[in-house]
């Protein structure tokens, strides 16, 4: 990135066609909304083509970029930035165009590969859907604003994409907006992201203030300053990074902004897929490794000499509240959407630690197992449990009734829990394994007892799914007589462990069977679950096989380091020891990473046996123990309330804002500042009257009554507003007498 | 060097005491639940108010304001309270509703107003020759300034006096 | 400046005049013809308007160009001066954009008691009006202009208003006229100092120039005390809170017609006012005062959108959202930077076309369920699903997404509040870092209430299932109207077909948009988008003109 | 001594009259309120005169006095009649004063 001008100039004439165009990546989803919007209806596929279309060509191009990136990283550092004015101001421009680095091409890769599978998926998972063309849009344009900030050049560009999703997530989670509940959901989606972005507005004219330039990369981009320590004061770098990183949280639902995430599921299950493999949460690790200069350097605290990196402290936190907060939900998609906020917690630690790259690479992995989970869930509801995510009610021995979704289930839950040679154990592993090496000696031990949490919930979810008996939408048609007994044990269970949650869960369990009447699945219900027809499973199996192989990019144990060749140009720093660098990564060695793996394999094997014994027929004494366990209880009530964060917010500061303050502003409104008006109306009343009075009738004739008349007329209208009270005038006399003064002290002084 | 003339530790000190006073009882007059008490402790008010004019040498001000104040005025007063038979005891509802937007309105102009006044007289000294320690003020010359310069708003004055008098008899008159 | 084609701005701001002159003689009953020949004459008007666009030599857009001058009223040393740069160009075009279509509008959306042949002239005057306040370049002619379009609004408002009229009215016609007596009094104050203080005082005059020369030169405390005049006369203009309280009464109480015009361009001849006379002329004082224009600016920003949420009626929602979003062009011109005060004067256009649009819709929701209460409109999205699109495509533009117009008002306000000017050696000195930029975390706090109040509206208003009191009205007139919504903007989005809804009851049918809004709308919606999109289009033309305003303060 | 002690301890009193006026319900102690304020306003005249020796200020207060007295008169001469006639001289009843 510090090459100079000339090598760059060579490499710029050297790059290829598709690096050169690499910025049609966004603009062709782009136009696709629009296309969509306007000509969808007369479509015959309702506009679903024209969206999947315009993913593959931006699968394709960035395929291609992705080929040429490779070849071009062996011989140039140099990122290929193009950009055309985008507004103007005195002397600064601002541009809009590409900046296309090892980073933003692997997310280019990604986030057109992820979204391509989930529109084939979503053709077959909302097919009749009342809304099926604005679904197809909103996916779309939603991918376009993922790619355009992906491939920004400066944070305007940067902003764009980011709102956009926002936007995009609001339109897709209350795409069922006829029921309140979602509706909500999306406002509230919507809105906390939005107290986030407050941080990513101000940090923005922070790095604007600081550096003078909004560009990210290239020479005089705001990384290489910061890399060569060229700003005034770290003590301002520092706020910037602050007001970003609050941006980040509120982004990537880390703590303590992560209350919206379960929420966001009562979207369509696609939405979720997509939200949180390879879009919208992501959007925030992925500005701090973009800025990783700025969050490095800035949020670097140092206590006696002891240097930490603040990224850090909230990845760890999220890492194990939002992994403990998993082990209650009874929904399946909101298992997997805690799982994702402590995934994203991984990598928030990974770069907090300076493990740059594995943390990228965890977002690599990641998003494909995490989307191929989510699809999975989608599928058991669309043709497993009859609509519902409620695993203890409608799910249970699906194994048998849907194999390719339990198989790729599988693959995906090793993947994620980081069993060794499965795709999250390359990432993950190294994330820890770093974290203990830059001598975050707390932060590894945290990263591993949350692989054991991780192994041991997803090990419960997948036993409440894929084992035990058919319950419920998941039971039917299976003979009458067994059908019943079982439905009752499983009542019976459900009520014993969950008897709480059942009323305090406000928002239960998504249903997606909104829209589209069950007729339109061809197939009259009830109906015996079996695998989903193969626009969903076609795209669970390529996930599934990538789940397992996409690891091997960056195979540590193999020595096998494609991608962090293909990406450490992007990184912004140097290796070193100093503090403005990153250590570097450590070597692999099995020794080292044994704890992690055992401590992964205890996990499932207890999860499996506690699950067998409390979800199984046979009663015994762990069922219920929550109710019988005061102190079991409350620490299951605690976490069912996601740690009451949300009866905070909403209770108390949402409701405070939006009703007591408000009026009160609204009153001072109408009665102070009103008031004074309308004192004054009375006064020109007075005078008029007196006017009209001794003036207009005695001295002039009638062509002055107009005027008169009006002035009566005045205070005739204003009459019935004023409250008569002499004190309240009073108050407004001295009042407004006060702050004229106040004015002139300040314009004079 | 600085003179004791200057520093006055004594009337300093007088000034202080009286001033305090002053303020509890200001204190008392808007806060007090009951109607004579305020009354009374205006009295206090006023008594300290001359004894500061006798620190500003104003001897002849101080004088008129306890006849006619504290003498006139006060008494004025508590007979005002007999008449209208406002209870002597406590009274529940001697305030308004207002206390809420009274209370940031006079803090407000008070803030105003010491912000200007240390801003404008920073530590301007009452000179010795003239304020404390100077010779009290001669009344001739008041008087001299009242029949002279000031003649004028003098007659308005006792032209308004007739009429408060005139108007209190026709208002007050019991038919 | 540039002295091509003089007649050019006196057409164009005159034409409507000659149309009113017209409609004079046309008798009142044939109503098809006055409406005719108005909307021939806004047709006309913006013509000259977009000719005036070709002809605008965009590279000079700094400097005035079809410079006229002549003499007026010589004995008061008044001038009939006029002239267009790039700071007035966009503002001089939507306002003849604006009342066309609030024309087109009115077609067949004349509001109670009737009478379009008095509606319509009073539009076109108002047109006049505005027109001839962006080009003035002589105070007393822009004083004159600016006091035109008081009077046809006031009757707009008294005649065809709401139930409230007369005190909304009064209260609009009684606050602006204060502050313009007070401006008025400060500009011939402002003239007589610079002709004391000049060299030949014979050679003073009225126009713009002279104080851009001589303004500078005025003691400070007195250009304080002159600003003092013109910050109250503009600011109840923009409004800037404590000086708002007439808007919301007025936008309630007006006629659909009446907000937009007052919202899209009346609002912005306040912050005109302070861009092109209050700073420039007065420089010294200016940068004492931009404190305070501050600190009310934000206020009006959190003030407003507080305001907002304590709203049961969504036409007040709107009108107080202007407060808050005048605020942030306030604060953009209060740091008195380039960055800042092009901010603003984006900010004025997006506003105008935003909100413009808001009130556009929430006319014709009124029309349609003769109630605005938030709480009883449910389910538009059901009822009239483009309708309702647009309301959320305009609700979007307005909370300030990246990509639609509002944006490029509100971030780069924030951008220039932070580094409001500031620096060593300025001729009139710098403003304080910390203060502003403790406002400009306010105001950015307020954005988030701005998403807070419209998704909250259009939850309630948009969302969920018509209430029972309107269910079954709706449905129908979609199919009709169905499909001539071809290329119009978000409006395609949600032909969602509300079954169920299809009986009819005995009230008249809600019917979806109609092809009277789409021609009105329709350009509104593209250029919320395009501007969003590619905003050098207009920041191209403000620029230099901006560049050139600010070289007083010396900053940057 | 400093002008200051003088003229902050008026303007105290000042604001002390001022919220008095402004949360008090009956008559008579609006009115006494309204006697803290004009002393304030004397202190404030007779500091400034002592600070420049002049007297006109000493003529001001005594007319302020004098004032202050014919206002108390009649002041509570309408309170009285106010009184009499409805039997409360709380100011909140006497809403048709408009103004």
């Amino acid at each position: 990135m510090f090459a100079e001008e000339a090598a760059g100039e060579a490499a710029h004439a050297a790059a290829g066609w598709f690096l050169e165009h690499a910025w049609l990546i966004p603009v062709i989803p782009a136009v696709a909304f629009f296309l969509i919007i306007f000509f969808g209806k007369k479509m015959p596929k309702g506009g679903s083509e024209i969206g999947i279309l315009s993913m593959v060509a931006s699968l394709v191009i960035a395929a291609g970029t992705a080929y040429q990136w490779i070849d071009w990283s062996h011989h140039s550092e140099e990122p290929i930035i193009k950009s055309i004015t985008w507004w103007q101001s005195g002397g600064l421009k601002f541009g809009i165009g590409q900046h296309i680095d090892g980073l933003a091409v692997m997310a280019l890769l990604l986030v057109s590969f992820i979204s391509t599978l989930v529109q084939i998926y979503s053709t077959e998972y909302v097919r009749g859907d009342r809304r099926y063309t604005h679904f197809f849009a909103s996916l779309t344009l939603f991918s376009a604003g993922m790619l355009s900030m992906v491939l920004a050049p400066n944070m305007v560009q940067f902003i764009l994409g980011w709102e956009i999703m926002g936007l995009c997530s609001f339109m897709l989670i209350g795409h069922w907006w006829e029921e309140e509940a979602n509706s909500k959901a999306a406002l509230k989606a919507f809105f906390t992201v939005r107290t986030g972005d407050m941080g990513l507005l101000v940090g923005t004219a922070m790095l604007l203030a600081i550096f003078g330039t909004l560009d990210i990369g290239g020479e005089g981009g705001i990384n290489s300053l910061v890399a060569n320590g060229e700003f005034d004061s770290k003590n301002m770098l520092m706020w910037a990074a602050i007001a970003l990183f609050i941006a980040c949280i509120g982004k990537s639902g880390q703590f303590p902004l992560h209350t919206w995430l379960p929420d966001a599921m009562a979207g369509p299950t696609p939405v979720s897929s997509l939200l949180h493999s390879s879009t919208m949460v992501v959007a925030g690790v992925f500005l701090v490794a973009r800025l990783y200069p700025v969050f490095h350097t800035g949020l670097d605290i140092n206590i006696a000499g002891q240097h930490f990196n603040f990224v850090a402290v909230i990845g760890g936190i999220t890492i194990l509240i939002a992994a403990a907060l998993a082990f209650v939900q009874n929904d399946i998609k909101k298992v997997l959407a805690y799982s994702t906020v402590s995934q994203l917690g991984y990598m928030m630690m990974g770069l907090g630690v300076g493990a740059w790259m594995p943390a990228v690479f965890h977002i690599f992995t990641h998003a494909f197992f995490k989307c191929c989970l989510f699809l999975c869930a989608g599928s058991i509801a669309h043709t497993g449990s009859h609509h519902s995510f409620d695993m203890k009610t409608d799910m249970g021995g699906l194994r048998k009734k849907m194999p390719i979704t339990f198989w790729t289930w599988i693959v995906s839950t090793l993947a994620l829990c980081g069993v060794p040679f499965f795709s999250g154990f390359f990432s993950k592993d190294e994330i820890i394994d770093s974290a203990k090496h830059n001598h975050y000696t707390v932060f590894g031990i945290i990263g591993l007892i949350g692989a054991f949490m991780t192994a041991a919930y997803m090990t419960r979810a997948t036993y409440l799914t894929f084992f035990g008996k058919a319950r419920g939408g998941a039971a039917h048609f299976v003979d009458g007589h067994e059908d019943h007994s079982h439905d009752a044990a499983a009542d019976e269970v459900h009520h014993d462990i969950d008897g709480l949650d059942t009323h305090l869960h406000p928002v239960h369990a998504a249903h997606d069977d909104h829209g589209h009447g069950d007729i339109q699945h061809g197939k009259p219900l009830p109906f015996a679950p079996s695998d989903s027809p193969w626009q969903i499973t076609v795209p669970l199996i390529i996930l599934g096989v990538l789940a397992i192989f996409s690891g091997y990019l960056n195979a540590a144990p193999f020595k096998w380091h494609y991608f962090e060749h293909w990406l450490e140009s992007s990184m912004g720093l140097p290796f070193g020891e100093e503090p403005g660098m990153i250590p570097e990564p450590p070597t692999f060695s099995w020794v080292a990473a044994a704890p992690s793996i055992i401590l992964v394999a205890l996990g499932i094997t207890l999860s499996w046996l506690i699950s067998k014994k409390v979800f199984g027929e046979e009663k015994n004494g762990l069922q219920g123990l929550t109710q019988r366990n005061a102190l079991l209880g409350a620490g299951h009530k605690f976490l069912v309330n996601k740690y009451y964060l949300d009866a905070l917010y909403e209770g108390v500061i949402v409701k405070a804002i939006a009703h007591p303050i408000a009026n009160a502003a609204y009153w001072v409104n109408q009665h102070v500042l009103d008031g004074i008006v309308n004192a004054v109306g009375i006064g020109g009343r007075r005078t008029g009257e007196w006017v009209y009075r001794n003036v207009d009738q005695r001295v002039v004739d009638g062509a002055v009554n107009g005027s008169g008349a009006t002035a009566r007329g005045a205070g005739g209208v204003l009459q019935p507003v004023q409250s008569g009270k002499v004190s309240m005038y009073g108050a407004l006399l001295f009042g407004a007498a006060a702050v004229g003064a106040l004015v002139l002290v300040l314009v004079n002084s | 060097m600085v003179l004791a003339s200057d520093i006055q530790v004594a009337q300093n000190i007088g000034f202080g005491i009286i001033a305090v006073m002053m303020i509890l009882a200001g204190v008392g007059v808007i806060a007090s639940r009951n109607v004579v008490h305020a009354a009374l402790s205006l009295v206090v008010v006023m008594a300290g108010a001359a004894a500061q004019y006798v620190l500003l040498k104003a001897e002849f001000v101080a004088v008129t304001q306890v006849l006619v104040y504290i003498g006139a005025v006060m008494v004025l007063f508590l007979f005002g309270v007999m008449l209208t038979r406002a209870q002597l005891g406590k009274d529940a509802d001697l305030n308004n509703k207002n206390a809420a937007i009274a209370a940031p309105v006079a803090l407000l102009l008070f803030g105003v107003l010491a912000y200007v006044l240390i801003d404008g007289f920073a530590d301007e000294k009452i000179s010795a020759t003239t304020g404390a320690g100077a010779t009290p003020q001669d009344t001739a010359v008041i008087s001299d300034l009242i029949f002279k310069p000031y003649l004028l708003p003098f007659w308005a004055l006792s032209f308004v006096l007739l009429a408060a008098v005139i108007g209190a008899i026709v208002l007050a008159r019991k038919d | 400046m540039i002295q091509n084609q003089q007649w050019l701005l006196s057409l164009g701001v005159f034409l409507p005049l000659v149309g009113v002159a017209v409609m004079l003689f046309i008798p009142k009953s044939d109503e098809s013809t006055v409406k005719g020949v108005a909307v021939l004459t806004a047709a006309a008007t913006l013509a000259v308007g977009i000719y005036t666009m070709v002809q605008f030599d965009w590279d000079k857009a700094g400097s005035l160009q079809f410079f006229t001058t002549n003499k007026w009223i010589t004995p008061i040393k008044a001038t009939y001066t006029i002239g267009l740069d790039g700071i007035s160009l966009p503002l001089y075009v939507l306002s003849m954009i604006i009342t066309l279509l609030v024309m087109i509008y009115s077609w067949d959306h004349v509001p109670s008691p009737g009478n379009p042949k008095a509606f319509f002239i009073l539009m076109l005057v108002l047109q006049t009006g505005m027109a001839g306040t962006f080009v003035a370049q002589d105070l007393i002619l822009f004083f004159v202009f600016f006091e035109v379009v008081l009077l046809p609004m006031y009757f707009m408002i008294g005649v065809w208003g709401g139930e409230n009229r007369q005190y909304a009215s009064l209260k609009f016609f009684l606050y602006t006229m204060f502050g313009s007596a007070l401006m008025l009094v400060s500009f011939i104050a402002l003239f007589v100092v610079t002709k004391n203080n000049a060299a030949d005082p014979d050679a003073a005059n009225f126009s713009f120039q002279w104080f851009m020369e001589n303004g500078a030169g005025v003691a400070k405390n007195t250009a304080i005390w002159i600003f003092a005049g013109m910050f109250i006369g503009f600011a109840v203009k923009v409004p800037m809170f404590p000086f708002h309280t007439w808007l919301p009464d007025a936008h309630t109480q007006a006629p659909t017609q009446g907000s937009v015009i007052l919202a899209a361009i009346l609002l912005k001849l306040g912050t005109y006012g302070f861009v092109r006379i209050a700073i420039p002329f007065l420089p010294q004082a200016a940068v004492k005062w931009a404190p305070v224009i501050a600190v009310l600016a934000v206020i009006g920003i959190i003030y407003g959108a507080l305001g907002c949420l304590a709203q049961t009626d969504m036409k007040r929602l709107i009108a107080f959202s202007s407060v808050a979003h005048m605020g942030f062009v306030m604060l953009g011109i209060s740091t008195l930077t380039t960055l800042g005060i092009n901010a603003a004067l984006f900010g004025m256009v997006a506003h105008g076309l935003i909100t413009g649009m808001l009130f556009f819709i929430a006319g014709s929701v009124k029309e349609r369920y003769h109630t605005l209460e938030i709480k009883r409109l449910r389910g538009m999205l059901l009822q009239m699903p483009k309708m309702g699109w647009i309301l959320g495509f305009s609700a979007m533009a307005s909370l300030g997404l990246p990509g639609l117009a509002g944006f490029w008002g509100e971030f780069p306000a924030l951008l220039a509040s932070w580094n409001p000017l500031n620096g060593a050696d300025l001729p009139f000195g710098g403003l304080s870092l910390t203060l502003f930029r403790v406002l400009t975390i306010i105001a950015a706090l307020g954005t988030v209430l701005a998403a807070a109040y419209l998704l909250w509206l259009y939850q309630r208003t948009a969302f969920g299932e018509p209430s029972a009191e309107f269910a079954g009205l709706g449905a129908d007139g979609h199919a009709a109207h169905g499909h001539d919504a071809h290329g119009h903007g978000a409006a395609d989005h949600g032909d969602a077909d509300s079954d169920g809804h299809a009986d009819h009851g005995d009230h008249e049918p809600i019917h979806d948009v109609n092809k009277f809004e789409w021609v009105a709308w329709t350009p509104l919606l593209i250029a919320i988008v395009v501007f969003g999109v590619v905003p050098q289009l207009m920041f191209k033309v403000i620029d230099p003109g901006v560049t050139e305003l600010v070289k007083v303060f010396g900053g940057k | 001594m400093l002008i200051n002690q003088f003229l902050l301890l008026g303007a105290l009193l000042f604001c002390m009259g001022v919220y008095g006026v402004l949360t008090r319900k009956n008559a008579v102690m609006v009115l006494l309120s309204i006697e803290l304020i004009l002393n304030s306003v004397n202190i404030n005249l007779l500091a400034f005169d002592a600070m420049n020796g002049g007297s006109d200020g000493n003529v001001f207060a005594l007319y302020i006095i004098a004032v202050a007295a014919a206002e108390v008169g009649v002041g509570l001469a309408m309170v009285l009649l106010i009184y009499r006639n409805r039997k409360s001289i709380s100011l909140d009843d006497l809403s048709e004063m408009k103004g």
